[in-house]
């Protein structure tokens, strides 16, 4: 598959009352098309930012892109104006927000909401624009979309706001579809029938979707690849199997570790220690270090590069240098890794499903 | 939506009922006879002429229901000051100018504040924005009448270029309109950069800007009315404070409105002046709050449906 | 990318054991809220100037009367509408000159009937110029700017009336400060009866919640309906202008924004898990008044006070300037500008300094109330 | 499982007035035993009433009717000031937002002595501070954050100076409510492995209320779940998982994203339609020993005759 977005090297910073927030501190990574890469990683470690930097709405002057590359299309957005990069948000990449609740303006109609993208981009008449926005409607589910389409958000429950701002994000086939967190805010179900619905739109649209998320349920759920993201930067990156299945990273074993499966009630949760470092003064080395029980001398002298697991996965820990010691990844996680893989659950919904 | 409009009006009939009665009881707790300082000598005969006259020896109950049915009818008594002219007619006689005035001053400094207070947010911490901070301040804090004194002083007294005072054509409104509207936009350029800050910081605006829209057109069409709505409450406090304006900003522009009229009245005790005026004013009051809450409704669907706001 | 191939010390791949809780630290130093503030505060230049200006003007409010040998009663006319005059600024304007605006059908005509009016030897004119020319004027007057030592031809050249005097001969730096003093008065009086009455009602009703509130709530929306331009005439009319007429007058309504203020916080903060947290300990009333509640709410309170004061001390100078306010011989600022106002275009001085002083008191109040509001509001913490 | 009841709750109700004639029934009849040392487990979406029910519990709200017994002793009935300053040490609550929890004027120190100073347990000055020393430590924070701010600690440390506030009153029983819900990942590993430590070591129970399901089941001993007031399946948490009667529990159950890609390929979604069943007959009954369920008469026969199946496709 041929990438559709490359970030490159990608740092952004933020300048608060306090000093320098590095929020993203060299991110690499490529979007392919019609797949679904889900970035996860723990409040503060930059994903939600990394999104931000892509739509071209880290807000200034505060906060800026001192270094890095975004290449979607052949061109660099960040090296673009604001009036270019207006043109390519809402038609070329798009965004799902994270609360429903907050992210539709509370005093302007539905329908408007949903034509304004498409009147703007698409040069449509608000006759078409009105009847694709009801089109748009159907497709997310919503019932009764042509009255609905005169409502004001207030009117809307949180699962079907969250359709609308899905609908908005849609409304003039984007290639790529950022999604910050879109069912964190929704309750299970609620958040079952929206990722669904993403899949389903993704068939049919083929539209290469980020999804950002701290939910490795949710990973499993919908990603095609995975890209595990500590205190601004990407550790660990590869297909969903490699991520779940063979992870290298020790982050990437502390998050699948510290989640309960459902057979190890008897065990401890392995919970990581400490809290992520303060990135207005990131660490020396490797910033997961001081939370790694298997840190070496080097983890707290340099920063670790990529290295190549395979074709398809990269770590950045020096675990991975040939001199390196060897390291099982705990047993919680390996039993994890072979347990889950090979579809031992014993639960009640297996029963279900079947 | 009329249950809520029912409602309010019946707030504002007990508010109505509460004021005119205590009005009418502070007249009666008032010392001496009214014609005491007015007339100098005056003889027993005379006085009790006048009293009759004045309908003030009877008994309080019935004074009290007279006075309340005259107020339902708009007759708000005699003015001691101006031989039997009623107060409703001297009120009407003067209420021109004070009109023209506040809303000359309420529509300019409300729409200039506005402007202001959105510029000062778009361009958020640059010398725009520190600049404008320091003109509200200065517009909120320095008194109206000092501010009216300082004007008629530079542009009449000092360099001419306005006439000093006086009531004669629209150049005369140029200085106290400026003395009035300079609080009520101090107000609405503070409480609109509040707000809009606040706005262009939210959610909505991010989707906005996510979906491509640009930047005049997030302004208009998305922030502005949602900033409008908190807005909208001050305009309330605002018109009281034209309404206290008005009394000093007339006085010292000499411009024959009710509030200069007001406060000549104070100055002879001329009772039923002040308080026709001051249930003028109630009335006045309540009616703008009103509105204000209806156009709040009318502005923010959110407050529709419940029919209050809480 | 790296493939492990570069290498390194090996010593460099030994395993290090990091102190359990290294995580634990916390790298900020200590700070309670009112030193977090206070830090805040500081950083705020306006707030501090306000601050600087506020206690400079309270301090010379209450030692300036001391600074000279004037008295702040007792008329002496010969000392009658003198300008400002300060030894050794002489040169900046405070030299006692009066300028006077005269007009006759020629220039000579307008100084002879000036000298004339206001009583002085030619000897004492130290320049005259046109202003207006006969062309120029409406009415074919000349007008002639006149300036006089005044201080010598009253005979009062080894007297310095740093601001003048009024028209009874009385000094005006006295007075203003004298009347600053009242202004101050009233002001803190204001907003300390406010802050009682209002923390208490408002306290109450969100408290107490329920039935108690829904009454005193109809209360306050049927007080807020009158008008308090309207409330503060009626009483002063009924109780006499004077100092304890304004301050009811001054307090009868004001509470009402801190009642609201102090309701809405109390009924926020009721609803906290720490509120909760502190209920399910078994912590009465009384403690989660003083431990929680009102800590909380302080900051609110302190800040809707620094509000309160300006508008207090703006108030009073109103209602004096519609006659309502204090009688004489009390001055506050604000009689002190009304009576001004009756000669300020000849006399300009004695609004001036009354003028200038209240406005410097205001808008360091507010400046400062805006600082204190971003200093304290949590919802300005980032 | 031992016998010993720590709580009864019977038939408790919760109704608030919402608007002049419109009452929500936030919990509408819910009876549930609770044994001591076990963690219950108390589940449901937002605004099924699983908050309000242990709010309810520990007396933050009085119940509209029903009743609680902690020990045998009403809760809600009339009792003395001692009394109830007795059952204010025993039962303890730790809150879900790890930032309004912790009163934002009071130090560390201050926030954990709170309760040991209403209830007069430790006169002197230096016992009370190694008491504090003590709970911190046992929460896994540095005794020298006593003198701390609340705003100085992350999620997590602050949730955890919430679970040693509540413990310094030595209690027998501490509701959670959603005590994990605002935390990343990894922090709620530690925060969960914490309760569970101090469980073990001071013979604590727990209610555990959450949405999040295979938090609950990786906590909880017996689950209850909750739907509109309402706890529509009661069961040991294994039987709950492996054999879900409820169609509201069994939607919920498939609602949950597990950390499995394989699992998550071939996961089918049922979806609970609550006009399927007839709810006003329905009654809490024990259809199976220690499974209880919101059913009706029909459903409760026809589960007593076939005691060995799955689940069934009626209801």
């Amino acid at each position: 598959m041929e990438p559709i977005l490359e970030v490159r090297h990608l740092h952004v910073v933020f300048d608060t009352y306090s000093g320098t927030v590095q929020a993203v501190r060299g991110a690499n990574f490529t979007l392919k098309k019609g797949e679904t890469l889900a970035i996860v990683g723990e409040s503060g470690s930059g994903k939600s930012v990394t999104t931000k930097a892509l739509m071209g709405l880290v807000a200034k002057p505060a906060g800026h892109i001192p270094e890095g590359e975004i290449l979607f299309d052949g061109k660099d957005l960040t090296k673009l104006s604001d009036k270019e990069m207006q043109k390519i948000r809402g038609k070329d990449i798009s965004m799902i927000f994270q609360d429903p609740m907050t992210s539709l303006n509370p005093t302007m109609k539905i329908g408007k909401q949903i034509m304004e993208g498409l009147i703007l981009h698409q040069k449509l008449s608000k006759i078409e624009a009105k009847k694709r926005a009801i089109e748009l409607l159907e497709l997310v589910g919503i019932p009764d979309p042509a009255n609905r389409m005169n409502q004001y958000p207030h009117q809307f429950s949180g699962g079907m706001r969250q359709r609308v701002v899905i609908a908005i994000a849609l409304a003039c086939n984007p290639k790529v579809l950022l999604a910050d967190e879109p069912t964190t805010a929704l309750d299970v179900t609620i958040q079952a029938q929206i990722l669904e619905l993403m899949k389903e739109i993704q068939r049919k649209m083929e539209t290469s979707i980020i999804f950002i998320t701290h939910d490795l349920g949710v990973v499993a759920n919908v990603a095609d690849r995975v890209a595990v993201m500590y205190a601004g930067k990407i550790v660990e990156i590869g297909t969903v199997d490699d991520i779940f299945y063979n992870p290298k990273h020790p982050y990437t074993w502390g998050l699948l570790g510290s989640m309960p499966t459902v057979d190890n009630e008897d065990e401890k949760l392995m919970a990581i220690p400490g809290t992520p470092p303060d990135l207005m003064n990131p660490p020396k080395g490797d910033a997961f270090a001081a939370r790694n029980e298997y840190a070496m001398q080097i983890d707290l002298e340099e920063e670790p590069p990529m290295f190549k697991v395979s074709d398809t996965h990269y770590a950045a820990t020096w675990l991975l240098h040939d001199d390196a010691p060897d390291v099982e990844p705990p047993e919680a996680v390996k039993k994890r890794m072979k347990g889950i893989a090979k579809g031992s659950i014993s639960a009640g919904r297996r029963i279900d499903v079947e | 939506m009329t249950k809520y409009i029912l409602q309010r009006l019946i707030y504002m009939i007990i508010t109505l009922f509460i004021i005119a009665t205590a009005t009418f009881f502070l007249m009666q707790l008032l010392p001496g006879s009214p014609f005491n300082e007015l007339g100098g000598k005056m003889t027993e005969a005379q006085e009790q002429i006048l009293l009759e006259e004045y309908g003030l020896n009877d008994p309080v109950p019935v004074q009290y229901a007279k006075y309340m049915l005259g107020m339902v009818q708009g007759d708000l008594g005699v003015s001691f000051q101006y031989d039997n002219r009623s107060v409703t007619d001297i009120i009407l006689d003067r209420i021109g100018p004070s009109a023209h005035l506040g809303a000359q001053a309420l529509i300019i400094g409300s729409v200039l504040g506005i402007i202001l207070g959105m510029i000062a947010a778009i361009r958020h911490n640059t010398w725009v924005d520190y600049s404008s901070n320091v003109l509200a301040v200065i517009g909120i804090s320095i008194p109206s009448f000092v501010f009216a004194g300082l004007l008629q002083y530079y542009f009449a007294v000092q360099w001419r270029i306005f006439p000093p005072s006086f009531w004669e054509g629209p150049i005369y409104s140029v200085l106290p309109t400026i003395s009035l509207m300079i609080f009520p936009m101090a107000i609405c350029a503070r409480f609109m950069r509040t707000e809009m800050l606040e706005v262009l910081g939210s959610d909505y605006i991010e989707l906005a800007r996510a979906k491509g829209v640009s930047n005049s057109k997030i302004m208009f069409k998305h922030a502005l009315r949602n900033a409008l709505i908190p807005v909208i409450t001050v305009l309330g406090p605002m018109t009281v404070s034209l309404m206290t304006g008005t009394l000093v900003i007339e006085q010292i522009f000499a411009v024959p409105g009710i509030g200069e009229q007001f406060v000549r009245s104070i100055s002879v005790n001329d009772y039923p002046v002040i308080m026709g005026t001051t249930m003028l004013f109630s009335v006045l009051f309540i009616l703008v709050i009103l509105i204000v809450d209806l156009l709040y409704g009318m502005i923010d669907p959110r407050i529709r449906i419940t029919g209050g706001k809480d | 990318m790296d493939n492990g191939t570069k290498k390194y010390d090996l010593e460099k791949f030994k395993r290090v054991h990091l102190s359990d809780d290294a995580n634990e630290e916390l790298s900020r130093p200590q700070l309670s809220f009112w030193k977090d503030a206070w830090i805040r505060l500081r950083k705020n230049t306006g707030a501090i100037t306000g601050l600087i200006v506020i206690v400079f003007i309270i301090l010379i409010a209450f030692i300036g009367p001391f600074m000279n040998e004037y008295t702040n009663e007792g008329a002496n006319y010969d000392a009658a509408y003198l300008p400002p005059k300060v030894k050794g600024l002489e040169a900046i304007g405070f030299d006692g000159i009066q300028t006077y605006e005269v007009q006759g059908a020629t220039k000579e005509e307008a100084i002879e009937r000036g000298l004339a009016g206001y009583e002085i030897e030619e000897e004492y004119v130290q320049d005259t110029e046109v202003v207006i020319t006969k062309e120029e004027s409406e009415d074919g007057y000349v007008t002639v700017a006149m300036e006089v030592d005044i201080y010598a031809a009253r005979g009062l050249e080894d007297q310095y009336f740093w601001f003048g005097t009024d028209s009874m001969g009385r000094d005006l730096w006295t007075r203003i400060w004298n009347g600053t003093q009242i202004s101050l008065y009233i002001g803190f009086l204001a907003a300390m009866i406010d802050m009682v009455i209002g923390v208490i009602y408002g306290g109450i009703s969100g408290y107490y919640g329920g039935k108690t509130d829904n009454i005193m709530q109809r209360i306050i929306e049927i007080l807020s309906g009158i008008p308090n331009l309207v409330v503060v005439i009626l009483m002063i009319i009924l109780l006499e202008p004077g100092l304890i007429a304004i301050t009811i007058a001054l307090t009868i309504t004001g509470w009402i924004g801190m009642a609201r203020i102090v309701r809405g916080q109390v009924l926020k903060l009721k609803g906290q898990e720490f509120i909760l947290a502190a209920r399910t300990l078994g912590a009465n009333n009384k403690r989660i008044l003083m431990k929680h509640l009102i800590p909380n709410v302080t900051g609110m309170i302190i800040i809707n006070t620094m509000f309160t004061i300006p508008s207090a001390i703006f108030f009073e100078a109103f209602l004096s300037f519609i006659g309502l306010g204090l009688q004489p011989p009390i001055a506050s600022l604000g009689t002190l500008i009304d009576t001004a106002f009756d000669d300020y275009r000849v006399f300009p001085y004695m609004l001036l300094y009354p003028a200038v002083i209240i406005s410097l008191l205001m808008i360091g109040f507010n400046i400062l109330a805006d600082g204190l509001r971003d200093a304290l509001d949590p919802k300005m913490r980032k | 499982m031992n016998n010993d009841k720590i709580l009864e709750v019977k038939n408790l109700k919760q109704h608030f007035q919402a608007g002049r004639k419109r009452i929500v029934k936030a919990v509408d009849g819910v009876s549930f035993d609770i044994y001591r040392g076990e963690t219950f487990g108390l589940v449901g979406e937002s605004g099924c009433g699983k908050s309000t029910t242990g709010r309810t519990i520990i007396r933050l709200y009085n119940a509209t009717s029903g009743e609680v017994k902690f020990n045998g002793i009403d809760v809600h009935g009339r009792k003395s000031k001692k009394d109830l300053k007795q059952f204010n040490r025993q039962m303890q609550m730790i809150f879900q937002d790890p930032y309004a929890s912790l009163n934002p004027r009071m130090t560390v120190k201050e926030i954990i002595l709170e309760g040991i100073e209403i209830h007069g347990l430790i006169e002197h000055e230096a016992a009370k501070t190694k008491r504090v020393e003590e709970l911190l430590e046992t929460v896994g924070l540095n005794k020298e954050h006593a003198t701390r701010y609340p705003h100085e600690f992350s999620g997590g440390q602050r949730q955890r100076i919430g679970i040693a506030r509540a413990l310094a009153v030595d209690p027998e029983f501490i509701i959670a409510d959603e005590p994990i819900s605002a935390l990343d990942v990894s922090i709620q590993a530690q925060v969960v492995n914490l309760m569970k430590e101090l469980q073990e070591k001071h013979g604590l129970t727990y209610l555990f209320i959450a949405h999040d399901l295979s938090m609950v089941k990786y906590i909880s001993d017996r689950i209850a779940v909750m739907y509109a007031g309402k706890i529509v399946e009661l069961a040991d948490s294994d039987e709950l998982y492996k054999n879900p009667l409820h169609p509201y529990t069994r939607s919920l159950l498939s609602a949950i994203p597990l950390p499995d890609p394989d699992f998550e390929r071939t996961r089918e979604r049922t979806i609970y339609d609550p006009a399927q069943h007839d709810a006003d007959n329905a009654k809490f009954r024990e259809v199976k020993q220690g499974h209880w369920l919101l059913c009706t008469e029909e459903a409760y026969k026809a589960y007593q005759v076939n005691q060995s199946f799955g689940p069934t496709p009626s209801d």
